[in-house]
Parts: C-alpha cells; structure tokens; sequence
C-alpha cells in the first residue's frame, strides 16, 4: 500500500469501503437495487458484481419493505449485511421495518437479539430531482432510539465509517449527500480507521459555532471562509455522527464562542437542528450570549427550478448572514 | 364506441403523428439535456410510444390517467400540449406545473391527469382513489394507471391489484412491460415473468398484447374499457415494449447487447405502422414528409414557448405548499 | 337538540364527530381496517356500519398503503374521504404515501390538485401493548410540510375538529391517544365548531408554563395541581395543532411566565418539544429567565411490563419536578 | 427423516399433549386476563393449536421459526418452556424477554424463535433474512414463518414471496387460515380467497391442508421441509382452521355466528385426535386422565414460576435500546 495520499472521489471512497469490508468478512455482503448489473444508481457499486460475484453483491427486486427485512433477518441470523436502499426518499417503504423491527427487537427480546446491519443510503437535493427525490430524512430517522446514523462528509469518512458501522452490534444507517460523490480529494493512507461517536472541528475559529454535518458542511465551510474575510473567525463543527448526538464536542466549542448557527437541509420545523439547540439550551443555556439560530431548508417540496430549489436550500450566503447577525449584534 | 377499430387514412395517420410527437419531442429533450437545458432526471419513452397512444385512443375526456415518471408519452398522447410541457422541462412558470415539477411529475387539473409520480408503484393507490370517486359520484368514467414491469414488485402493486378486484374499481392497469427496471433484467427481478398472469392472482381479467404495435393496443384497451364501464371491474393489460435509450441519461447500459436493442429496434413502432400503412395504400405521397415537417413545426414552437419562459418568483416558493381552496 | 351539557366519553364523541361528518356531505365517507362489522379496534365506529351502509363506511383489507393512497386519489378526485390508520404504529407502512403524496402533489403540481383528505390514528403508550405498539408519532410527522397535524385531548376536541379538518383543502391528521377514549365528561351544545389552527391555554397561571397535547394534557394538568399546591401557579398550554404550531399564544405565555416546560410523549431526541423550544429561543429568547425543560419519553422501545411503561414515559411526578426546578431555581 | 407419519401411540400421545399444553396454558390466560395478571394484547391459539404441533414435528433444533402476535402455541410447540413464558406474560423479568415484550412478542434466541411480532405481515421477511443467512452460512435449516390469511393482504407478503421464489430461499411459509382477520372476513379481505393458491403466482409450490387435523398438518409440513431443504426452494402451505374464541380480550364477535363457531368446534383437534387414537387402540384407559394431569400440574407449575417471578429494575431500562455485543 502506498503512503502517499491518494487523489481519490468520494464515491471512490464509497465503493471502496464496500469492496474492502466484503473482502475482509465472508459475513458481509451487499444487496439493493441495481448494485450490481447497473453498478448502481449513483455509481457507487460499479465493478463490484464482476470482481466480487453475485452472492456478495445482490440486485434486489424493487421491493425495499422485503429486502431491508431480510437484511434485518440475516444480521440476526449472523450475517452482516450492507443492505443499500438507493435513496432515503424510498426509504419510506421500508420504514416500518427499520422502526419496529431493527431498532426494537433487540431491546424487546430483552437483549437475545441484536442486529448488525448496514443500511446506506443517498440522501438530499441540489440536482434538480424535483419533490420526491430530494428529501434529507437523515436527522428525522435520528429521533429512533436503538439507531445510529451516519452523515459521511468528508473522503475519510466515506471510506472509513462504513466499518466501524459493520463492526458496531446495532443497526447503522449512512447517509451519503448526492452532491458529495463527484468531489475530490486525499485520502491520507495513514488513517485507517475512524470512530463513530465522535463530532469534529473542521474549521477552528471563536466569534461563532457553526454545527452542521452532510452536504451543508461545504456550504457552511464557504461561509466560514466568507465571514472571515469580514473579520469573523467562526468554528465548524461537523457532527459526522446524527445519532447518538456527541454533545460534548458541541458545548466545548460554545463555551468558547458563545454564539451558535445550525446548518441542517432537513426542514426547518422538527429537524435536527432544533434538537441540537435544544441540547445546548439545556446543557449550556447560560454560556449563550445571543439565541441560536439555525439556516434549515425552506418548509416546501423540493422544486424542480434550479432557482427554486437553490433558494429553498442552506446556501453560504444564508449562513454567513445568520453569523453575521450573531456575531455582531445589533447594538 | 366500438372495440372494431376502423384503420381507415385519418386513424392512421392520428396514430402515426402521435407517435410522431412523442419521438420527436423527446430527441430534442435529449438534446436539450446535453445542452443543459433540461436537467434533473429525464426517462425517455423512445421505443414505447405504440402504448401510450394506443391506450389513449380508448379514453375521453372524462377518464382520468396516471402516468410514471417516464411520461412524456402519456402526457402527450392525453393531449397535454407541447409548449407547456417543454416549458415545465425548461423549469419555467409557463410549464404545466410552474415548472416545480420537471420531467418526472408532469399534472394537468383539466386533463385529469394525476401525475408524473417518481415513486416506483405509488401511482396505482391514486388510480384507485380516483376510479372509487367516479364509482361513488356516480361517473362512468375509467382510469388508466400506467406502471412498468418493475413496479409489481412492489407491495402497493399487490395491495392495489387486491382493492381494485375485490371492489371492483373501475381502473385499466396499463403494465408497461419494457423487461428492464433500471439495469435489472425481469428475470433477476420477478419469480413469474409473465406480468399479466399476475391478475388472476386476483381474479382479474387480464391479457398480453404486443406493445410495439399502436392498433393492437388500441384494439385491446378499447375492448378492456368498455368491459370496464360495462360491468365496473377492473382489467389488465400487459404491454410487452421495449426502451430503445438508456434508463436515463446517467445509464451506460452495461446490462443489455447491443445486439438485443437492435433487435428491438426492428420492430419499431413508428415504421412498423407507417410501413403497414403504406402496404394497405392509406399513406399517400408525400403525406410521411408532411408529417415530420408539422410535428418538427410542433416541436420547434413547444421549443420557443420554452425558451421565452420565465421563472417563477422566488417569494412564490411556499405558494400551495398548502392550498387555500380546492381548485374545481 | 337538547341545550344541555350532555356527558359523553371521548369515544362517542369521535364517533358522534364521523357520524354527523358523513350525514352531512354526501362526499364524505370513513375507510380502514375494522371500521365496519368490527366497529372498530378501539370500538369508536360501532354502529355506523349499521347505520351508514357499506358504501360510507368501508372496511378494508389489512394494506394500510394501498387504502391511504386510494384515499389521496379519492380526495383529488372529488371525496371527502376519512381514512382511519387504525394505529399510528401501523401507519409507517403508509408514509411514503402520507409524505409523497399526500404532502407533496399540491405543491408540485404547481397548486393544481389539492387533497382535501383526512387521516385519523390513535396514538400513544399506557396500556401494556409493547414496543411496536406504543408509539407516539404525532410530533414526528408534524415536520412534513404540506400536512396539519392535529390532537384532539378534550372531549370537545374529539367532537369537532373533524369538521374543521374536513373543510380543510388540506390532508389532515388526527392523533387521538388510547388513554382518552375512555374519558367521560361533558360536551356544551352550544359549542357548534371549532378552529383547527390555535392552541389553548386549559389553565391560567403565571409562574411557569407547561406546555403539552393529547394525552400528556391531564398528567400535565395534575402536576399543574399538586404545583398549586405547592404554591406555584402554572400556565398549561394545550397545542392541539401540531403543525402550523401557534407560536403567538406560546409566546405570550412566555412573556408572562419567563419558564417554560415542555411535555411531550415522543421520544425525547428530535421530538417536537425540541421544535417547540427552538421556537421559543427564536422569538422570545430574552424573554426566558432559565433554560426551558422538557419531560418526554425515554429512548426506549416501550416495554410492556406495566412499571417500565409507566417509568419510560412521561408523568405528572416527573413534570411538577422540571417545572420546581424551574421556577424555584436552585440560590 | 421420513416423511411418512407413523402415527404410533408414542407420536399420538405425543401430538396430543402438545395441542393439550397449549390449550391449558391459555385457558390459565384467559382467566389470569380476567384476575390482570397478564395485561396489554392477548390473542389466544384456541382451536388452532393442530397447526404449529404439526408443523414444528418437522422442524429440527437447527431450523428456525418466525411467529405471529397470536404465537402462544408456536412458542410452546417449539419448546419454549412454560414457565419462562408465563413469566412474560406477568411482566416478570425471569419471562423469556425479561418481561418486556409479552404476549405478542416472545422470542428465544436458543431455540432460533424470532417473534411475536404484532405487525401483521413483518415477520415474513425476517424470515428471508433467516433462510439467506442459513444459506450463505452452509448450514441446511429451514425456517418456518407462520401468517395469518390476513397479512397476505400486505404488500410485504407480496414482496416476501417473490423474494423467496426469485432467490430460492428455504422458507416453509405457514399461512393459518382462520377465515377472518380481527372482524374481517376473508371475502371481505382479498379477491382470490384460496390462499395458497397465491402462492403459484410466484411459481412457488403451495397446498391447503385441513389445519384441524395436526396429523395431517405434520405429514404436509414434513414433506415440504424435507424438498425444501433438498432443493433449497420454498414451499406454501395453507392451514385452514378457526380460533374459537375472540380475537382479543376486546372483542364482542359481532361479526361471526354462534352457529360457525360450533360448528368449527365440532372439528376440534383435540377431540378429534383422542378419538382416532381410542379407535386406532393407541390410547388406553387412563390416558387422558394422567396427560390432563401433568399439564395441569405443568401450567400450575408455570403460573408459580410467574407469580414468584420479580420485576427488572427501573434503572435497567435503557439496558439493550443498543447493544453491546452480539449474543452468540
Ligand atoms: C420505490 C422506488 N424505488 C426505487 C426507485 C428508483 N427507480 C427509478 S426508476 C426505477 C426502475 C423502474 O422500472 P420499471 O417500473 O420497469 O419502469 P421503467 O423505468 O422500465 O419504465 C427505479 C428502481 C424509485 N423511483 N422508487
Ligand atoms: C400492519 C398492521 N395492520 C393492522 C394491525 C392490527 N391488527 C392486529 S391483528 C389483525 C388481524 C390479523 O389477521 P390475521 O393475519 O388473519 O391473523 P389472525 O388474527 O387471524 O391470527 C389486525 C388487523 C396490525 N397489527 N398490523
Ligand atoms: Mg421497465
Ligand atoms: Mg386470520
């Protein structure tokens, strides 16, 4: 292996993720729709059915209550199955599944059963794919208790999480952003595993705490880049993991800057922004030098327009002024 | 109506030009898209065009249809008009839908065409909902609900096909059989390939016909129909079709031979019908040329009313996220 | 009709609610599984079937997806369709139609289609059903734009939001808990309606408000109680609408009180009193006197034992202490 | 194993006692429902106890079995003790999930008992995850998923059986038919109310057998199990029997006859099993006496378990929302 850092995408990264577990683990396998033969919808899986063969890489029929069960049913049976519902917009139709079967069995039957499944998924907008397939479901799958979730930003995470995801005893859902899989990088051969518990800091800073995580960390990164021009040093923090929140990282960073914008293309009411504030409200309220504010997505159906889809979306610009009007307040 | 169909000149030639449309209207959207004109995601119907309007031919104005996200051709064979479409394509407020919905969610209140609907299987349930208010409203109106073959693997499939029979809905399932969802194949992805025996898991009626042949489509939902406002039950047609281009445009089709598609391409509808037509002396001279030239003059116009579109104001976002009034 | 306060449970009302519903519109009619010759699983539609016939009240087969979305189409096409979900735990298997559909083609369809639907579920924990039993969802589907989510805790509530809901151009949801069917008491003949858009405040106070829906409303109300005892007087709020949330009579309460409690069934991450909150700290956040508190539900598959159920959620024990702790904070 | 039955003494006996367990244990439900010993949902096998003594005479400790919520006698037939799952139903933590599932939701990681599970129709693919990992680990097992005809109403059956077909997966899968779901009756409920023979429409093998007769119920599921596990493809099998009593605690029957109750009881498998065996000469003098006897005192013995049964602590409540380790 070479030590020199790979330029190498993130849906490179994906595929490889995928390629190395099933190789490593004769427990693991893939199955989902078009995988295999299409190479999957996203290209992710492209090249996997002729290298690892048809019992590892499955094409399902378009059944996702169907395969995301038996995906639940093979892990409790031993397996360790990487199951890829092709978006969370489908995801619905096999929510029942993931809500009471995978996240209950394991407490309901008073811990006899557990299940190590993996279930991937694209999620988010900003390719003109119109209403019903733009959703970002990833924070509202994170209020199931006996989930963890995933929100792979960064190369290094899009290679690595994906085992620690495999070795974890519980069901792990990985959210992967659509607009994330062309973009380009290193991946620093020395790093050969990541932990998925933990938020990070991308960005140091200490006139304001911008939480993000997904396809908004970019976004949120440009506006960081933006503030500081105008003077305002802000620190990004990418929660990484949705699910169990790492608060801790959270409320070292506000007692630091004591201000906070959350950045979250959920939809405003009931995402996952308003849990992370709510959890700083009740772990860090009198740290707080202003309310926190949050740039969600715009309450609507996704449209179809590129200029309506961009304006209902967290953009740089909306996050920079959200920092702005908090970090400098009004006098 | 009659299910004869009398394949007389002027049929003819309705059912060559509405084929016409549809293959014409989509090789300027695929241009278009690599121009970036269109974007998002964009199904071509090239290949199947014979379903849609044999299909349509047996529906009037008071029928309802509900299309998939690979609809261009329903919505033209409804009688959508063309300049609307593109516009909606091109994401102007000029289109059919303020240009919110794009290629995959084409509606039409008039028309009662209910979608457009990119969820593989959802748009069955509708179809339902729809024939239940005819029924209850006391109107003999039918609905079509297109689907492709993969969408019975589906569980709303089974649940539809189930309410439909056991209510006696009635609803024309027009199963558009092209053998491939996305790149998997039917047999990778269905234990029992043949789609239209499925309905008599359900006691339904049910048949196949050749879907690269717009009369015997025609001949078959005409028949279908009037069984249906006859007697209130639903029917089955299963039409076996094929698409000539890719899933998509992001699809390199490396799931199928060139040689299968060339081989499907034989039986293109279009020359197929146009060559019968000539063969039985109902297309004269000139008429072909004709033709391609008003459908081109059709296209370059939807074109035009496109590219003269304007956008959407951007404080009109949240309008009818929730209505205020039900639109009659 | 007599103009006396008749007493009435919360059942009869909600069947009252239907029956007065379908004789009044010939476009209206209820549809579900058991609804008819069962008289229901929680026995509110007993009699209509009788009463009604078959074609308004509609039982169906067990394909909870293939009845919600017949009754979007319906709606479109002209009905007034009640669909009841027997359960909001069965309801999962519906949600793509609930969110793709129903949410979405009005405002994808550029305001062409409305779907002037409603759904009704039962809701919540308490009676020993276990984990896929014993949801509480309502504040979960409350993020789903395009929808209003209703929960009808009085008895008056139960009675008339049905109409309003039906006269909305608008898919609805009703959530009524299986804690308050059995609640009996009077209903005022002279209250003719009710609006579906504001919450209530069910008990005036000014030391702290707790605001609460559905079934926590009366464990919300006793602590309320044993609070006044204790010489501290709280303001209750009862949502009612879940969503559009009427932040303005949250909001002058807070203006009052300076403390807010939030008690809330859902599971405490990502339930809507984190929304709530946020809420709050966005308009009203120099208002607040000390960080605002929540009880929910802990994250935690209900179990049946009848002791881990009632531990696992929220009570009027633990909600007088959050709101002690508020409004006597510690020197 | 053979799939001929030798319906001798010690088998007779044996099927009897297991229908008789299950039969006492839930009349001690019913009225320890009426004391609140047991609380929440509880759905009695009363009257169809032939199906899951036939059935699990042909599984092995290596097979496993997915349940309903109605899985009292699936969990005893499988051999879940009695006292542990008494101890359930009481709320106690010696239940065999600590008390924290309770009648719909039993499970014994021993015996491969995957649910209880109270969604109609979800366990069927639980069970394809079974089978698939028994497959790719080598092993020969079958699983055994038991349904109501109601959950084939679900699309997930749908889903489920095109699955087990299209991949060749060893499931057998149970459908107990007791012509009603909740109030529903089965023609209220599906157009094609000969269940199995859905199970031809994804060419899977399928056949009804007279679910009252747990001889017959063993000699069809032995031979299924026995192709299945030589051939590795699915099987159907559809036991048509009847629960005598209600469908919950909370129901009035108004939807039913007494008269289709009686007669239905006039088939009850218990009887009807003693008194081919007194015919055949396999049951002496004494017989019934001593079985009722001993599960007398083995129900006596299980409701002592429970009542002496202790509740898990509070705090342990959040014990298993995420696991540690996989238990092995
Ligand atoms: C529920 C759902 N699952 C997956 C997809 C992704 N997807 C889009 S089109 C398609 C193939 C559908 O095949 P078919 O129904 O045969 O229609 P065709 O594309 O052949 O016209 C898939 C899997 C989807 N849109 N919806
Ligand atoms: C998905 C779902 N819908 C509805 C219910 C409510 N419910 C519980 S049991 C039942 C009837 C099931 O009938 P059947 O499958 O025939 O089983 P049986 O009760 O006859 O054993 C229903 C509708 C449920 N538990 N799950
Ligand atoms: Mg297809
Ligand atoms: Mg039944």
């Amino acid at each position: 292996m070479s030590t020199a850092p790979a330029r190498i995408t993130y849906r490179e990264a994906c595929r490889e993720a995928i390629r190395a577990a099933i190789l490593a683990d004769p427990r693991v396998f893939l199955m989902g729709e078009d995988v295999g033969r299409y190479g999957g919808c996203y290209a992710v899986t492209k090249g996997l059915l002729e290298e690892l063969g048809e019992a590892r890489i499955r094409d399902t029929p378009l059944s996702e209550s169907a395969f995301v069960g038996a995906g639940i049913g093979a892990a409790i049976a031993g397996l360790r199955p990487i199951v890829e519902v092709m978006t969370c917009n489908f995801s619905l139709l096999a929510l029942d599944q993931i809500l009471n079967n995978a996240a209950t069995i394991p407490h309901m039957s008073g811990g006899q059963f557990a299940v190590p499944l993996v279930i991937r998924m694209a999620t988010g907008a900003g390719r003109q794919l119109a209403a019903q397939h733009s959703h970002s479901l990833e924070g509202w799958f994170a209020h199931i208790p006996g989930l963890r979730i995933l929100a792979p930003a960064t190369i290094e995470d899009a290679r690595h999480m994906l085992a620690a995801a495999l070795a974890d005893p519980n069901p792990v859902l990985i959210f992967e952003h659509i607009m994330l899989y062309n973009m380009e990088g290193e991946l620093d051969p020395a790093v050969q595993g990541v932990d998925i518990a933990s938020a990070r800091i991308r960005r140091p800073g200490h006139d304001v705490t911008l939480v993000t995580y997904g396809g908004s960390l970019f976004k949120t990164l440009d506006a960081a880049e933006a503030l500081a021009r105008e003077g305002i040093e802000s620190e990004v923090i990418d929660l990484r993991v949705l699910r169990p929140l790492d608060t801790a990282t959270i409320m070292q960073s506000v007692a630091r800057t004591r201000r906070v914008v959350i950045v979250d293309e959920g939809w405003r009411s009931g995402s996952l922004s308003a849990e992370v504030a709510m959890r700083i409200m009740e772990e860090a309220f009198f740290e707080l030098d202003a309310p926190i504010r949050r740039v969600c997505s715009r309450e609507v159906p996704i449209p179809y327009a590129a200029h309506l889809e961009q304006a209902a979306l967290p953009q740089p610009g909306s996050i920079a002024e959200a920092a702005r009007g908090l970090a400098r307040p009004a006098p | 109506m009659s299910t004869k169909v009398h394949l007389d000149r002027a049929h003819g030639l309705r059912l060559l030009r509405e084929m016409l449309r549809i293959r014409r209207f989509e090789g300027k959207c695929a241009e278009l898209y690599q121009a970036q004109k269109i974007r998002g995601f964009l199904h071509l119907y090239d290949g199947q065009e014979a379903v849609a309007v044999g299909v349509m031919q047996a529906l009037g104005p008071e029928d309802a249809v509900v299309g998939t996200y690979r609809e261009h051709g329903q919505a033209l064979a409804r009688g959508i008009p063309m300049g609307p479409l593109m516009a909606e394509m091109f994401g102007m407020q000029e289109g059919v839908c303020r240009g919110r919905g794009g290629s995959m969610h084409i509606f039409d209140h008039g028309r009662r065409f209910c979608g457009g609907n990119a969820i593989v299987g959802a748009g069955l349930p509708l179809a339902l909902g729809f024939a239940l208010a005819d029924r209850m409203q006391g109107r003999q109106a039918v609905t079509a609900c297109f689907f492709g073959e993969g969408a019975a693997d589906e569980g709303e499939f089974h649940e539809s096909m189930n309410l439909a029979a056991l209510w006696r809905l009635p609803v024309l399932f027009v199963c558009e059989n092209n053998l491939y969802s996305m790149g998997t194949p039917l047999g990778i992805a269905e234990a029992e390939t043949s789609i239209w025996h499925k309905a008599a898991g359900y006691r339904m009626g049910g048949e196949a016909v050749d879907g690269m042949d717009p009369v015997a489509v025609e001949v078959a939902a005409r028949r279908a129909v009037e069984r249906i406002r006859a007697d209130g039950t639903p029917h089955f047609l299963e039409c076996r079709t094929y698409r000539f281009r890719a899933h998509s445009m992001f699809d390199a089709q490396l799931y199928r031979t060139k040689e299968e598609i060339e081989a499907w391409r034989a039986k293109d509808p279009i020359p197929r019908l146009r060559d019968w037509m000539e063969r039985a002396g109902h297309l004269h001279a000139g008429d072909m040329e004709r033709l391609e030239a008003e459908v081109e003059q059709e296209v370059a116009e939807a074109v035009a009313f496109a590219e003269a579109g304007t956008l959407e104001p951007v404080e009109e976002l949240e309008r009818f996220v929730t209505m205020d009034e039900v639109p009659q």
